[in-house]
């Protein structure tokens, strides 16, 4: 019976229980924004709320992390790769979208003759428990994008608020060893279980409506030249909001800093919005302005990766909706690409 | 401010049609409750979708750099106090731009609206005269737009635009009394340590999406200082000292040509209060250089000229 | 503005207070009309001034943009001292006047955000006063010296 | 698992300066460890980035054919930041390497025909590769008649002389060398690349062309090969752009849903016609 269930009370114990093996990221509630953080006890956690202001990419693919560092001295560099995270991580109170962000990310970047041994390291050393969504906000299209807000994908449990205590289902084995740390579970009744299945159809009617995205990515094959790109793009800013909250926006950048006697290599975060993002060393621009970059971020999520590895690449979890400060709808792009 | 629209979508259709302008750029209503969107419009029969209510907050002037089509522009008192500095500053056109000047009571500050909410998610919201009323699951409450408007608008001296070319509705009667600096001078007052911590409380949760910069019609700049690589001056990652300098440098940039019309704030996902330093350069040029940001577009940029007689106390 | 790694190196390992004998690392941009050359009359005349400070020199005070002094303050240096020609004095007419603005924005910025406002300072010093240089350069030292190593806006990475 | 971003050591063995404008300068490597050398198994047309430890990494094409024994070679034009860097550094410094990346000119296409080489100023890097790779001993019994026609401005920017000179001495190719403008000591043609591969009309027959150089020496001269009967299939381009991982990851070189750093560097035009026009 891979169904248990604990008291709410009992929740923040098993995050302490957590805490003594594992580095956990729950969400925090900062000073205004709500976000992934590490936490040194249960009572930090936040587990009340929509969705992180950021997604659960943070934690696993940070804005800067250093790829290697090097020492130089008159003779010798060494070179020496970030050692690996000593221990394990859990990431807690993990939304269904951006889980299944994590799932994507973890296939392209182990796609190919060259997989991101970074990220892939920290991803094995990573578990998730998610939280499903009984309140969806009026902002998410998860279920438009093969997801829904009781999804599993990516997560080692899933926690079901049912009132004054969790539905716990075990998805993984390691799912199964984490609770380990967790006391007063019991199996779940027949009665959790009904409640749990209401919860679940109750969140899955509350979405007001339903985008249409059958076939939406055959349709964007024949689209790179239409005229619509000319007007779609034009209140877009082309600042960097949209890809830095989106749990699959995975491109980014490689700088090196100086140091003391040596210097860093740093990944961070890029975004396609940005000119630099493909400005040539002769100044020459394949993406010159905003219409092309638009066009980018939308024919990827929607064409290209789909047709690489069969899912859309957004996962409708509407950060980019809520906090573009124009307040261009992905959303309503996706209604005329399927209305032409 | 509630119901100008019929007069805008008049002006504006006047416009279109007798050719004087070939684009007109407004505001319509957004897809999300509390929100509006930019709107382009060309053609006669997309006028009805012009609004004009206090969500219309984003500072249009930023889609005026690199138009070379004649536009007429609805712009709010700080709007075109924005359209003059840019002018000043050869970005812009003047003799291509038709200022449909907007007398404004004031935008509303989502951010207050989102805190008072504690949490519930507003589904609709809809203006009455001097109130605001939002709709949620399961309840329903009316709220003062006074309580929740923007902080720069608290304390506009400038609601009526300072230069036009054709104005919506009569003017209105300007703020006075009202210390617009509060928040700069309640800092200031604080000791040299706090100041530091504040701002690298404030500053330590910034990501570097560049909305404040890309937003801000002050910032066109070909190739922003953080981007560029021979000499790269300041790192590019979101470091601690890297963040709060590129806050600075852009703070230092703007010092005599930010109008303060809020958009970076409200633009900002992380809520960072970037007016505390906006406000600042708005005030050094004030304060330091007597000099009122975007009345007229014969005024050289503070930073462009010098006076004999310039403020050397500092000096030793 | 390339430090070389020792002078850095110095200054990563510092963390001293003024007791133990720590001394702090001053750079200074020197306008070549004026102050670099009351620098050097304050040489060859054998005035003694606290030797903390690294002297840049520049065409002009007008040539020290902001990203100088807050590259200086970012890289570890304790304090920045950037010193032009009195007002008219300048060989390029009007270069210290340009300067004089954008000092003051900067200052009053620098000061607003809560760096101390000993750390970074401005003076007029002509050709002909050496020894106005070696008081300026004192004062500067002491004050630097009072405020301890810098903290604020130092990338320690 | 290995970190995939971490180069290998390698020291500057020998620098050549390159062209008159001293900004071109070809940089010879060595690997520190035996073990990275091995694996160092490329190509002519990949590309290998190239680091300088402090300024940056950058995506640089290897010049040097692989039966060159264990040199490497890289031909880098003074532009940016780790290119200057590269440029001020002296034999015996150490920097990094690694790859090889890109899929390289398609020799198996190549082998049994005639290939015809169109190069154009500073891009003749990764095409002399392939020349050389075409006439070492070992393979060239595999290919047709190999035709070279490389331009550049003046005779001071064209690059690899020593090879140049060596190659016109052979009989097994047919060396064509223009510039934009000739000076006095130059005695061979002078007239813009297309307009010379126009009046050279090499046969297509049985053959397959392969062109890079500057964009405007591109557009100019496709419609030249398809009007000489090269058809888009035969004819291949090697495509650049901003790149900084090199593996496919950083997602900054994509032309539609290929990565130009995995599924090119070369495409056929045949490919070409089909991707978006985003290059």
């Amino acid at each position: 019976m891979n169904h248990k269930v604990i008291a709410k009370d009992g929740i923040r114990e098993f995050i302490d229980g957590l805490i003594e093996e594992y580095r956990v990221f729950a969400p925090v509630e900062g000073k205004k924004i709500l976000r992934l953080r590490e936490i040194s006890s249960g009572e930090e956690a936040c587990l009340d709320f929509y969705n992180t202001k950021m997604s659960s990419k943070e934690a696993l693919f940070p804005q800067n992390e250093v790829l290697f560092t090097y020492k130089k001295d008159r003779e010798a560099i060494e070179k020496e790769a970030t050692s690996p995270m000593k221990r394990e991580q859990v990431l807690f109170g993990v939304r269904p979208c951006d889980a299944k962000g994590v799932t994507l990310t973890d296939v392209f970047f182990s796609s190919g003759e060259h997989r991101d041994q970074p990220y892939l390291e920290k991803r094995d050393r990573t578990a998730i428990v998610g939280l499903a969504c009984n309140r969806p906000l009026n902002t998410c299209f998860c279920t438009s994008t093969g997801g829904s807000p009781f999804g599993k994908e990516g997560m080692d449990l899933l926690l079901v608020d049912l009132g004054e205590r969790y539905l716990v289902e075990i998805l993984t084995e390691r799912g199964e060893r984490l609770l380990g740390a967790a006391h007063g579970l019991r199996d779940a009744t027949e009665e959790d279980m009904k409640l749990a299945q209401r919860l679940s159809n109750e969140a899955d009617n509350a979405f007001s409506k339903e985008l249409p995205t059958e076939g939406l990515s055959e349709r964007l094959d024949g689209m790179f030249e239409d005229p619509i790109w000319d007007t779609i793009h034009q209140k877009c800013v082309g600042c960097g909001i949209c890809t830095f909250v989106c749990p699959t926006c995975w491109c980014f950048d490689v700088v090196d800093e100086e140091k003391a006697n040596g210097a860093i290599r740093i990944r961070l975060w890029d975004t396609c919005q940005l000119p630099l993002f493909t400005l040539q060393g002769s100044g020459f621009n394949p993406r010159p302005s905003g219409k092309e970059r638009l066009r980018q971020r939308v024919m990827h999520k929607l064409n290209y990766f789909p047709k690489e590895f069969g899912s859309l690449a957004c996962v409708g979890c509407g950060r980019c909706v809520r906090e573009c400060p124009v307040n261009l709808d992905i959303r309503e792009i996706i209604e005329t690409i399927m209305s032409m | 401010m509630v119901g100008g629209e019929d007069k805008i979508r008049e002006i504006a259709g006047r416009l279109l049609r007798e050719g004087e302008v070939d684009l007109i750029i407004g505001y319509e209503k957004g897809t999300l409750p509390l929100r509006s969107t930019p709107s382009f419009i060309r053609d006669q029969n997309d006028l009805y979708k012009l609004i004009w209510d206090p969500t219309c907050d984003i500072n249009l002037s930023k889609y005026l750099h690199g138009r070379d089509e004649k536009i007429g522009i609805l712009a709010k008192g700080c709007d075109a106090r924005s359209i003059v500095v840019c002018g000043s500053e050869g970005q812009i056109d003047m003799g291509k731009v038709v200022i449909i000047g907007l007398p404004c009571s004031g935008v509303i500050d989502r951010k207050k609206i989102e805190a008072e909410m504690e949490g519930r998610e507003v589904l609709e919201a809809t203006f009455a005269d001097q109130s605001l009323v939002i709709r949620g699951e399961g309840f329903e409450e009316v709220l003062p737009i006074k309580g929740f408007m923007d902080d720069s608008c608290l304390s506009c001296r400038h609601r009526n635009p300072p230069v036009y070319d054709v104005l919506v509705g009569e003017p209105l009667p300007e703020i006075t009394g009202a210390n617009e600096y509060a928040e700069v001078d309640e800092l200031e007052s604080k000791s040299a340590e706090e100041r530091w911590g504040y701002f690298v409380e404030e500053m330590g949760s910034c990501i570097r999406c560049y909305s404040c910069r890309n937003v801000c019609p002050m910032c066109y700049c070909k190739e922003c200082f953080v981007d560029e690589t021979m000499p790269a001056w300041f790192g590019k990652t979101n470091e601690l000292t890297d963040t709060i300098i590129y806050h600075l440098v852009r703070a230092i940039h703007l010092t005599g040509r930010c109008v303060d019309c809020g958009a970076c704030s409200r633009a900002c996902p992380m809520d960072i209060n970037l007016k505390a330093l906006t406000k600042k350069a708005e005030k050094i040029a004030r304060e330091r250089f007597n000099f009122e940001v975007g009345l007229t577009t014969e005024e050289a940029p503070v930073l462009g000229v010098f006076k004999e007689d310039d403020s050397e106390e500092f000096i030793i | 503005m390339k430090v070389n790694a020792e002078e850095k190196g110095s200054k990563a390992k510092k963390g001293g207070n003024p007791d133990d004998g720590w001394e702090p690392k001053i750079i200074a941009f020197l306008c070549n009309w004026c102050s670099y050359a009351g620098a050097d009359l304050a040489g060859i005349s054998r005035l003694q001034y606290p030797p903390n400070i690294r002297v840049v020199r520049v065409p002009c005070s007008s040539r020290v943009s902001p990203y100088f002094i807050i590259k200086s303050l970012q890289q570890g240096w304790d304090g920045v001292l950037v010193s032009g020609c009195h007002p008219g004095d300048c060989h390029y007419i009007s270069g210290n006047l340009v300067a004089r603005r954008r000092f003051a924005v900067l200052k009053d910025m620098l000061d607003y955000m809560g760096i101390e406002p000993g750390r970074v300072s401005f003076s007029w010093v002509s050709a002909a006063e050496g020894e106005r240089f070696s008081k300026v350069v004192a004062e500067v030292v002491e004050g630097v010296k009072a405020l301890g190593p810098a903290r604020r806006l130092v990338k320690v990475s | 698992m290995t970190n995939p971003y971490v180069p290998h050591i390698a020291v500057l063995r020998r620098i050549i300066t390159e062209n008159a404008m001293n900004d071109i300068k070809t940089f010879e490597v060595e690997f520190e460890d035996a073990e990275a050398a091995r694996n160092f198994n490329y190509k002519p047309g990949q590309f290998g980035m190239v680091s300088y430890f402090g300024a940056g990494e950058c995506p640089i094409g290897i010049a040097s054919s692989p039966t060159d024994e264990r040199s490497i070679e890289f031909t880098i034009k003074k532009v940016g930041v780790v290119t200057t860097a590269l440029h001020n550094s002296m034999v015996g410094d150490k920097i990094g390497v690694r790859g090889p990346y890109g899929n390289g000119w398609p020799i198996e296409a190549m082998e049994g025909h005639n290939v015809l080489i169109v190069g154009a100023g500073f891009a003749f890097t990764t095409l002399r590769s392939l020349a050389k790779y075409i006439l070492n001993e070992d393979n060239r019994g595999r290919f047709g008649d190999l035709t070279v026609l490389y331009g550049a401005r003046n005779p001071g920017e064209l690059i690899y002389k020593y090879d140049l000179n060596s190659w016109e001495k052979r009989d097994d190719i047919d060396l064509i060398l223009t510039v934009d403008r000739g000076d006095e000591s130059w005695t061979k043609r002078v007239g813009y690349v297309p307009t010379i591969l126009e009046e050279t009309s090499a046969s297509s027959e049985n053959a397959v062309a392969v062109i890079c150089g500057p964009p405007i020496v591109i557009r100019l001269s496709m419609p030249i090969l398809t009007k000489l009967g090269f058809t888009p299939e035969k004819t291949y381009l090697s495509l650049e752009m901003r790149m900084k991982c090199g593996i496919g990851k950083c997602g900054r070189c994509n032309v539609g849903d290929k990565f130009v750093c995995q599924d090119g560097p070369v495409f056929s035009q045949k490919e070409l016609q089909e991707m978006p026009k985003e290059y």
